[in-house]
């Protein structure tokens, strides 16, 4: 049996399932505890679990993560939201420098399973600094994990699977979706790690995209679906790991790539795949990958201009045709 | 609280200054309750944070400045920006996202800044703006002039890494800073004392061999005084200051945030102590009729709704403006 | 006439010949001034230029960074030494919320003329958290322009035009390069940002590469001379605004495109290069692009582990070969 | 400066863990002395930080913990980790990057870590490891335990955001840690003064109404009872507490650093009070045989030597190692 539920339901959902679960789980962060989450992605669960698992903490995000740290070594499960994704940037050393290579730098003598949640994304007029696609900065970063959910189920399952998981991950919880619905089973599943989804089979090409842009990804495929093209959408679910099989063997169908990222190009996502698959599948392509983006700008505040920085239904199907006229 | 309480008069303020500061007040807080309106109306994007109740923090402190002097600010700036003499029309056109705001649609409510006032910047990221003004500073003390810069930040910003980096060089630099703390007693929804181990956050001062007062901050005349004292002292090479002036947010800390957290009556308390009720006694006090005072909150009020009118007349930003301002 | 000077001199020469031009440049970080930089790099400046000029400052990189923020806004040309690169990570926020955004987020109110220099690179066993290559966490950042010397003329050379620059310039120096010595002019040259060096003239392949990378490129295109393999090596010595054309003109007559890089590839700028050089010159290629990079790994402490996650001569050799072989 | 000066005598530490101490302190200061030769001959990458001068901090504070409890330290950290009890051979293997180093080589001399005796790892950007300490404290807070987390750091990392947020957090939580500063008077090469604005440290525990106490670092006595007694006030459940423990670092910052920047003479008057002379002179108040500490001199030296023997003996990584422990 399923149910429709919203994506910030589906959050909160897999928080108080988790913590259900696992008595070392626990969560914190600024608000999150007697205010519900400032995008009340955790209302209830103080009521729920009480102050010793669900805990306010200062402004003070370099201490949060360090918090999540510490945990971790000491064999906690920690779960720490970081409001606006953005806002990684006070607290980077402590991801990149400590987080990512604990394991590494100590020869492997500790779990880190810390799971960091971030609130990404644009849309909603919060201007440059509070609208930015923030996996981005944490590619280059080896020992991270990234999740970056879409839809409510993988809210769910993404988020379940990095609490369980013995390494650190970062969820990106997409705020312009935090109101979509969608259907989840009644006891929601856990979605494993580095296993992209295959939204919407399809023949003529590949059409590779996340949150937002995975739904926006669907709407083009349906418009140009009568236009009698026939697009398999593809969303990875997990940047590390990237499941480049499912996205290698779609392609050696299609011998067409066109990939939509609400980020720019230049040190993107997709820019890294369109390399990973470069290298492996050079003579599958029949046409140029192309990369349906954001432009090489911060994003602007005003409704009219952050409308035509993010990629519309409109330039991500106009990507399609061009690649199919190549 | 007493019914006739007022502000304080600082005898060398000209009494034609004091109405400045009133009808400063008055723009401010009608600016703050058409933008209410505003978001009421969905003309508002992404979020805002609203000022009412803080203005003679901002207005008290920014009149102790030179129209050379430069200040920044938080998200929480409309009022800062205003009282730094940000014209009303541009800063509504701002955060309606037309061409013609101060920021060309850009920056939006959050990030009011005019450079040609010396509103150097609204800033919200929490403590991002703390190490700028130490730039800002040292670039007067390089050319030897004696110009200063005034940051304005919230309780909850004291307790991020950059607030104390930031009071530490601004010591040991001794850079004409002037740092003032809107103390309102909540970050966001966190009572601050759910948050910080001290009851006075002046006492962090200290920490810094820096000298801090602990002020109303619903008294424009007590702000004006300490912030014009401080602003001197930085003029002379004598160092940063950090000035706590205690105050009070009447709205919630966003649109979205009715305020339920607040212990009942709260609110009530401060609101006998309106720094433009304050005011206005203070200058009945000295003499002023109460119908040149009622004239200008008549004119306050439509000088607002000229100035959003205009806005609203405004277009908005070609698109390919977007793409303009990311490099020289 | 030209001499020869190490890297490090190079740097403090075009500090001191910036300095000496413009009134309003200034030097400040960690140690910078009384000690001559922890890496020596403004050796004598503070004797030259005075304390005014050349500044101490405690140990806080956020101050750092904000510091150059704001003297830019007010008219000076400041120069901020951030001694390891990876320290980049303690004040992200100033860099990529601020510096990066502030002319765009006030509609072009003014110019942030900020240089940061930064310690960059790997190679002599300071491990994981003082080797890194930083600049890929700035890739996806629009508003930066980012500076990559490999020898002493483009160290000066570029720090020179970083520092006259109107935008914000992050000027990644390579702690690894500093006693290495090349021959500058006796007035030496500023670099244009965003032209790329032809540093080998060849016709079989295009192998990019920078910093270190960029001399053992060289290394490798000589040995493979020695086997009737013509190499053209390219610098790129900036990634923002990265000089496509003169890539791409190589590209347009080899055919074969190789890059060799001190990092792993997600997120790099590697990656980067490769998407972009797909999108316009797919037909171009007759063999898949090949990275030549680190592993996915933090960077190993121990010499005989660091050597191995550093590309070689002979990987970045191997590299060409295989892409000859296709 | 007394040349029968001596380390005061906590009354209820028996004299054999007194003897303990002593040979603690004289196997760390052997082992650097190691360290600073193999520096010489090349055996050692990257850079390396000697607390030589220092012991009596770390093996004052680190006995004063139960094994259990956990310790974090800076990249001038071989005394701490040894202090806490890791290995003499598999520092020095690490040190080495041999394939049995603490760390399988991966970290180096800045790095060390042994999380199996408490010693949870050497930190190399400054105030990263601060944060850190107070997750592991809330981990016992969460479990009901009494442990406690110890944290090291120097004069210099307290300008730091990191800092700030990291001694904030732990008082308003009251989380069982221990901030012991290592007050060596410099950060790299700047005297303190050059860089903070405040004579003592201690004052910033202020700041967050957190206790705090400046001692003579070079008095193990002092500083174990210092350390005991905030570690029994964490234990308790009552918070924590910051130290500032005067001391001096011998060597310079780093192995590239003779120290020119010190004033003549610094030196030498600390060279008077080094801990294992005072502590030499304490445990022969207290009637221990001068020969019975000669022997423990040379024993230490012998251990510290033959660690050193075996752990060169040891092999380098294997190649595919590199690629292990990014991920579970
Ligand atoms: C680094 C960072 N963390 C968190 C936030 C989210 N946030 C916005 S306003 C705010 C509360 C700030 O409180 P205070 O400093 O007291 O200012 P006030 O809103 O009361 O004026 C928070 C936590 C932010 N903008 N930046
Ligand atoms: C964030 C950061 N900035 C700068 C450095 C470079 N650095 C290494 S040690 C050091 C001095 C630290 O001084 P102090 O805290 O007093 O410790 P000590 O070396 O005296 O033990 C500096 C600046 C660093 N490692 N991390
Ligand atoms: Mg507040
Ligand atoms: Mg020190």
């Amino acid at each position: 049996m399923s149910r429709t539920i919203t994506y910030r339901e589906a959050v909160v959902e897999a928080l108080a399932d988790a913590m259900e679960e696992d008595e070392t789980v626990f969560l914190f962060g600024e608000d999150v505890a007697e205010a519900g989450g400032p995008f009340k992605l955790s209302e209830g669960l103080l009521e729920r679990f009480g102050p010793r698992r669900v805990r306010d903490t200062p402004i003070s995000e370099q201490a949060i993560v360090g918090t999540a740290i510490g945990a971790s070594l000491s064999g906690l499960r920690p779960v720490a939201e970081i409001m606006f994704a953005d806002f990684a940037a006070v607290c980077f050393d402590g991801i990149v420098n400590e987080l990512a290579k604990y394991r590494y730098m100590t020869g492997g003598q500790v779990d880190v399973p810390a799971t960091i949640r971030l609130g990404n994304g644009a849309g909603a007029g919060f201007a440059a600094q509070h609208s930015q696609s923030v996996e981005n900065w944490f590619l280059n970063v080896p020992g991270l994990k990234i999740a970056v959910p879409g839809t409510p189920a993988d809210a769910y399952g993404l988020l379940r699977a990095a609490i369980r998981d013995p390494d650190p991950v970062l969820v990106f919880e997409h705020k312009h979706l935090f109101n979509h619905k969608g259907e989840v089973a009644d006891t929601p599943e856990v979605v494993e790690l580095g296993r992209a989804e295959v939204v919407r089979a399809g023949s003529d090409v590949t059409l590779v995209a996340t949150q937002l842009m995975r739904h926006r990804a669907l709407e083009a495929a349906e418009l140009l679906a009568g236009e009698g093209v026939s697009v398999e959408v593809i969303d990875p679910r997990t940047l590390v790991p990237l499941d480049l099989e499912t996205i290698g063997a779609s392609l050696d169908r299609t011998n067409r790539l066109v990939i939509a990222q609400e980020c720019s190009h230049d040190g993107s996502w997709g820019a890294t795949l369109v390399s990973r698959l470069m290298a492996d599948r050079f003579e599958m392509l029949d046409a140029p990958p192309l990369i349906v983006g954001g432009d090489e700008t911060p994003i602007p505040y005003a409704g009219g201009l952050e409308e035509l920085w993010i990629p519309s239904v409109e330039r991500i199907a106009d990507g399609v045709r061009r690649t199919l006229a190549f | 609280m007493s019914k006739t309480a007022s502000s304080t008069v600082p005898a060398t303020v000209p009494l034609e200054e004091q109405l400045e500061w009133q009808r400063a007040m008055l723009e401010i807080r009608f600016f703050e309750e058409e933008c209410h309106r505003m978001f009421a109306r969905g003309l508002v994007r992404g979020s805002t944070h609203l000022a009412a109740g803080q203005e003679a923090v901002n207005v008290g402190a920014c009149r102790a400045l030179r129209p050379t002097d430069l200040m920044a600010c938080t998200y929480r700036g409309h009022a800062a920006v205003l009282a730094k003499g940000a014209p009303l029309d541009r800063c509504f056109g701002e955060i309606l996202g037309k061409a013609e705001g101060l920021c060309r649609g850009k920056g939006g409510s959050m990030h009011l800044t005019d450079m040609s006032v010396g509103a150097i910047g609204s800033f919200a990221i929490i403590g991002a703006h703390l190490p700028i003004v130490l730039g800002t500073a040292y670039a007067e003390v390089y050319r030897g002039s004696d110009g200063v810069s005034l940051c304005f930040f919230g309780d909850g910003s004291t307790n991020i890494g950059a607030f104390h980096e930031s009071l530490n060089l601004a010591a040991i630099w001794k850079l004409p800073v002037v740092f003032v703390c809107e103390n309102n007693l909540y970050g966001e929804f966190s009572p601050i004392a759910h948050t910080t181990p001290v009851d006075e956050l002046v006492v962090r001062a200290d920490a810094y061999g820096m000298p801090g007062v602990r002020i109303d901050g619903m008294d424009i005349g007590v702000v004006h005084t300490t912030v014009s004292e401080a602003v001197a002292r930085a003029r002379a090479g004598e160092g940063p200051t950090f000035i706590e002036a205690m105050t009070y947010r009447y709205k919630g800390h966003s649109r979205a945030d009715p305020g339920a957290y607040r212990p009942e009556g709260e609110l009530e308390r401060w609101l006998e102590r309106d720094p433009l009720i304050l005011h206005e006694r203070a200058l009945l006090a000295q003499g002023v009729e109460q119908t040149v005072l009622d004239e200008m909150r008549a004119t306050a009020e439509r000088t607002v709704a000229d100035a959003l009118e205009r806005a609203m007349s405004w277009a908005d930003p070609a698109p390919e403006t977007r793409l303009e301002d990311v490099y020289a």
